[in-house]
């Protein structure tokens, strides 16, 4: 089985740690897996793209992920200006960090979740250089959205990451990006 | 008007400069290419040429001053050798990939270490892949005829590439022999003045060479694969309308001597071209059906005019003036890639030649066929590549 | 004496352009077209302007601006300059316009060499003190104790100095500014321009990417650097050193503030020591008695 | 104008880029704040016009800055420098 995972964020968001953390917790569950940036000139600010792939199987793959099974967006507003859902696999999940329900997004053709991950950040006061960190808690979500990933070890792999406060919070906003994921496909409300 | 002058290639390539009305030069020194520019200084201070002349503090900068002059506009030039050369390496490529038809005499010396100041083709060899047209030259006439041609040829819209021209060191380039220098007014009429694919001009402001992101990359570069197919077919028109006006032409692509019906051929480069006939005609008199073939320009490669030459040699012998450690000799390679899959293909031998200096004389070239013709009749080539002369 | 309302309206650095946000190289950029117009050829080494442009087939420089190897601006611009005086062209303002790590480092045997030989160009070096568009690595130019990715427990030498450098070249003109003094920049380019020769102007640029600071606080930053005396404002004209405003009034250690005031807003300096951050302040105080000495 | 290739030969002969708005699209969609002005604060003094690293104000004829939001990074250096603190950054709501 192999899963690839598409994550959509600003420079400076985080996105390839995300990915790198995402592969990092898979490993400890025993998966193959590989993380990588798309190689562009990033800049504070600007979307850039980020990927992870988990396999049953040694991965042998080194192209680009065309055809993702799930995507992780970082910043609300970044799906009004790039096609999240391209290339998604059919009943593909989409996380969204955002303040919105499911519905309220309007994505076609896939599921969609959705957490307000820069509330809980400032909530906390999780901030880097002033802007709000949401690259650790969204991999909450994802264990809560798509069962890949075991919060256990998303919170494993973040105190090993960061020790100390910086390891705590962060693992905190985990939970609670767990906690308060709402799954469009099941939330009736 | 015109006239006939004793001197060297390398002062040869400053008249050609001048002839060619260039109009930024960039002058660095190095053995054995510094006499060039100081020809061309000497033009410029005595105000028989007009020309910017920017004495530039390194080869690398040389090549960057000459980039962003014919960039803006103008017909530049410059000359070095060996590790001049090979500083250049990293602009070689901005400059092709600019598509600046940018002309430079190479004297070719040996890259070190150690230091050896003498001639052979393992610095302008290791720039074949840099995107630039390569001529080698056998004679002080032609270095001055083949810089005007190569200018006429780069400046044509369907190549906008920039050219080599090479020489060998001290062979050629301080070698003094007669040459013809034609009238200017025949030169101007041949060379019309210069014509460039675009240009910096603050009245239609752009940016050159902006990041390029995969989905166009590989497009711009095979539009450079076309423009040398393109100059590949261009050089043998360009040669004879110059033999027509000038009465000098090189056989384009390659200068065949006595191939037509040769059981061997012989394969050179530079110089050596032209002492390969003295051998040739000897062993035609033995009644040995040997022939000699000088690549003139070894890019774009003359795959096809190869495969012509085969008609019915049994046994090709290439000779380089250079190594490419771990394998053979660059023409080898090249020989062989050209014959593969061809109909009653030759065998190939490999010689090794006068690396850093060693002569190759008409007696070393009557050594390596007569080797070759043995292999030719017991039809097994011994020794795929062969060091000749090579001390015990 | 130029005012704000005196510049140009006109935009040559088009909106929409990648520079990160709050980037202080970009305020420089605009302000060098306010002073020099649009006759202008620019020629750019690899450094954020190159990505700042925008990819292929856009960009955001509405002047002829080409895009030259990392090492070769000097080079470049002499070439440039060279054609134009082939072709007989007037009135047309070469310009190098590279980055820290460009100039002072990989870039300085070229420039070296076109000072040298009196190129006539103005050669900017916009100095957010580090290999920025590779994400922030230390160069000659970034500063002591500096945190960068290849310098993380901080910079262990100093700031190179680069306008000393060039004045060292007998060129006509050398010049510091800071992007959050624009009249001061504007001045200087303008003055730069009616000057034949090498005309070398060295302009610290705040990275809020680079420094780890908040993006509102590019234009703060360069102000605290001037005041604190870290970032003196001065023009070196045919050999004379003349401070320009407000640093001509900081001769006086007490109108300086402390280093720690500038400092302490940046996390490139969380890492510093008291003992360091002293150090930082002895220099700066040994820097003012030279300038003081200059001035006479 | 800029010219978009949609073929090979629509390709320049070497790659060359014509200067256009939006090299890198509308980067407003960057901004996670935005800065408002409030004009009847605004003493057109200009500044916030000179500082924007994005040339994303434009002086009005009053010399009142006008914000093109479409480019806009909301970096917040005009809210830092006006002196009459006439501009305040608002979270962007989604």
């Amino acid at each position: 089985m192999l899963r690839e995972i598409r994550i959509h964020g600003r420079g400076g968001q985080g996105s390839v740690t995300a990915a790198e953390l995402l592969a990092h917790a898979a490993f400890i569950e025993g998966k193959s897996v590989q993380a990588f940036p798309y190689f562009g000139a990033e800049r504070r600010g600007a979307p850039v793209k980020a990927f992870a792939r988990v396999s049953d199987e040694p991965i042998l793959l080194h192209s680009q992920v065309y055809s993702p099974d799930y995507v992780i967006v970082l910043d609300p507003m970044i799906y009004k200006v790039v096609d999240v859902t391209e290339g998604l696999k059919k009943d593909g999940i989409v996380i969204l960090n955002t303040v919105k329900k499911p519905r309220e997004i309007g994505l076609k053709n896939c599921r969609v979740a959705s957490v307000d991950a820069t509330g809980i950040a400032l909530e906390l006061n999780l901030l880097v250089a002033g802007s709000p960190v949401v690259n650790t808690s969204i991999l909450g979500a994802f264990a809560k959205a798509t069962g890949e990933i075991k919060l256990e070890n998303v919170l494993k792999v973040i105190n090993e990451t960061w020790s100390g406060a910086a390891g705590e919070k962060n693992a905190k906003a985990a939970e609670l990006a767990y906690e308060r994921l709402i799954k469009g496909w099941e939330d009736s409300a | 008007m015109e006239q006939t002058i004793i001197d060297t290639a390398n002062h040869l390539a400053g008249y050609a400069a001048k002839a060619a009305r260039v109009k930024v030069v960039a002058a660095y020194p190095i053995t054995p290419q510094t006499t060039v520019v100081e020809k061309i200084a000497e033009f410029v201070e005595n105000g028989e040429m007009d020309a910017e002349y920017i004495r530039v503090e390194s080869e690398h900068s040389a090549m960057a001053a000459c980039i962003s002059a014919a960039a803006t506009g103008v017909r530049t030039f410059t000359a070095t050798s060996s590790h001049g050369l090979a500083l250049m390496h990293e602009a070689l490529h901005w400059a092709s990939g600019s598509r600046l038809p940018i002309v430079m005499t190479v004297v070719n010396r040996a890259m070190g270490a150690p230091w050896s100041i003498w001639p052979d083709f393992s610095d302008s060899l290791s720039q074949r892949d840099t995107g630039w047209i390569q001529f080698y030259c056998a004679s002080n006439q032609e270095v001055f005829d083949t810089v005007l041609q190569a200018y006429k040829l780069c400046e044509n819209e369907q190549v906008f590439l920039p050219a080599m021209v090479c020489l060998e060191g001290f062979i050629l380039s301080h070698t003094y022999t007669p040459a013809k220098i034609p009238s200017q007014e025949k030169i101007d009429s041949f060379l019309p003045p210069y014509k460039s694919g675009w240009s910096l001009d603050v009245d239609h402001p752009v940016s050159h060479a902006n990041l390029v992101a995969p989905d166009w990359f590989m497009e711009f570069r095979y539009s450079i694969q076309e423009a040398m197919e393109n100059a590949k077919r261009l050089i043998p028109e360009i040669d004879r309308d110059y033999g027509k006006r000038f009465g000098f032409e090189y056989g384009g692509l390659v200068e065949k001597y006595r191939c037509e019906d040769a059981d061997l051929v012989l394969f050179t480069m530079g110089t050596m071209g032209s002492d390969a006939k003295i051998a040739v005609d000897k062993m035609r008199k033995e009644g040995l059906k040997v022939g000699s073939a000088r690549i003139r320009v070894f890019r774009p490669f003359p795959m096809e005019e190869i495969r012509k030459l085969i008609g019915n040699a049994q046994m090709f012998a290439t000779i380089d003036r250079h190594i490419s450690f771990g394998m053979e000799g660059f023409l080898a390679t090249e020989i062989k890639s050209s014959l593969l899959g061809q109909k009653d293909t030759p065998k190939v031998a490999g010689f090794i030649a006068g690396l850093g200096g060693r002569d190759v004389s008409s007696e070393t070239i009557e050594k390596i066929a007569k080797k070759s013709l043995k292999w030719m009749d017991t039809g097994k080539v011994e020794e795929e590549t062969v060091w000749v002369d090579l001390r015990k | 004496m130029t005012t704000l309302k005196e510049l140009p309206k006109e935009e040559y650095l088009l909106k929409g352009h990648a520079a990160c946000a709050g980037c202080g190289p970009s305020i420089g950029l605009r302000l060098l077209f306010k002073a020099l117009g649009n006759k202008v050829i620019m020629a750019v080494p690899a450094c954020c302007t190159t990505v700042i442009q925008g990819p292929y087939p856009f960009t955001s420089a509405g002047v002829p601006l080409q895009n030259v190897l990392f090492e070769t601006t000097g080079a470049a611009a002499s070439g440039i300059v060279a054609a134009l005086h082939a072709r007989k062209l007037e009135g047309i303002t070469v310009v190098g316009w590279a980055g820290d790590g460009g100039t002072v480092d990989i870039g300085i045997q070229a420039l070296s060499g076109a000072a040298e030989r009196g190129t006539d160009f103005i050669y900017i070096c916009y100095d957010n003190e580090a290999y920025g568009n590779t994400g922030m690595q230390r160069s000659g130019s970034t500063p002591y104790g500096a945190w960068t990715t290849t310098t993380p427990l901080g910079k262990g030498e100093r700031k190179k100095d680069m306008p000393s450098i060039m004045a060292a070249h007998r060129i006509p003109y050398v010049a510091t500014a800071c992007t959050s003094y624009p009249i001061d920049f504007v001045n200087k380019l303008r003055k730069a321009k009616s000057i034949k020769g090498t005309k070398y102007i060295h302009l610290l640029a705040p990275c809020p990417t680079g420094w780890r600071y908040d993006t509102s606080k590019t234009v703060e930053l360069g102000r605290l650097a001037v005041q604190t005396g870290l970032w003196a404002l001065f023009e070196i004209e045919n050999g004379k050193f003349t401070l320009n405003s407000p640093s001509d009034r900081l001769v006086d250690k007490t109108k300086r503030k402390p280093v720690g005031e500038y400092l302490k807003l940046q996390e490139r300096f969380r890492g510093l020591t008291e003992e360091k951050l002293q150090m930082i302040q002895s220099w700066v105080d040994e820097d003012w008695v030279r300038y003081s000495k200059q001035c006479v | 104008m800029s010219k978009v290739p949609k073929s090979r030969k629509d390709l320049p002969l070497t790659p060359l880029s014509y200067p256009t708005f939006g090299s890198m699209g509308k980067t407003g969609s960057w901004r996670t704040f935005r800065p408002e002005v409030d004009y009847s604060k605004c003493t057109k003094c200009t500044i916030c016009w000179v500082y924007c690293p994005d040339a994303a104000i434009t002086r009005q004829n009053d010399d009142s800055p006008k914000i093109d939001y479409d480019y806009c990074k909301g970096c917040g250096i005009c809210a830092n420098e006006c002196p009459v603190k006439a501009i305040k950054m608002r979270r962007e709501e989604e």
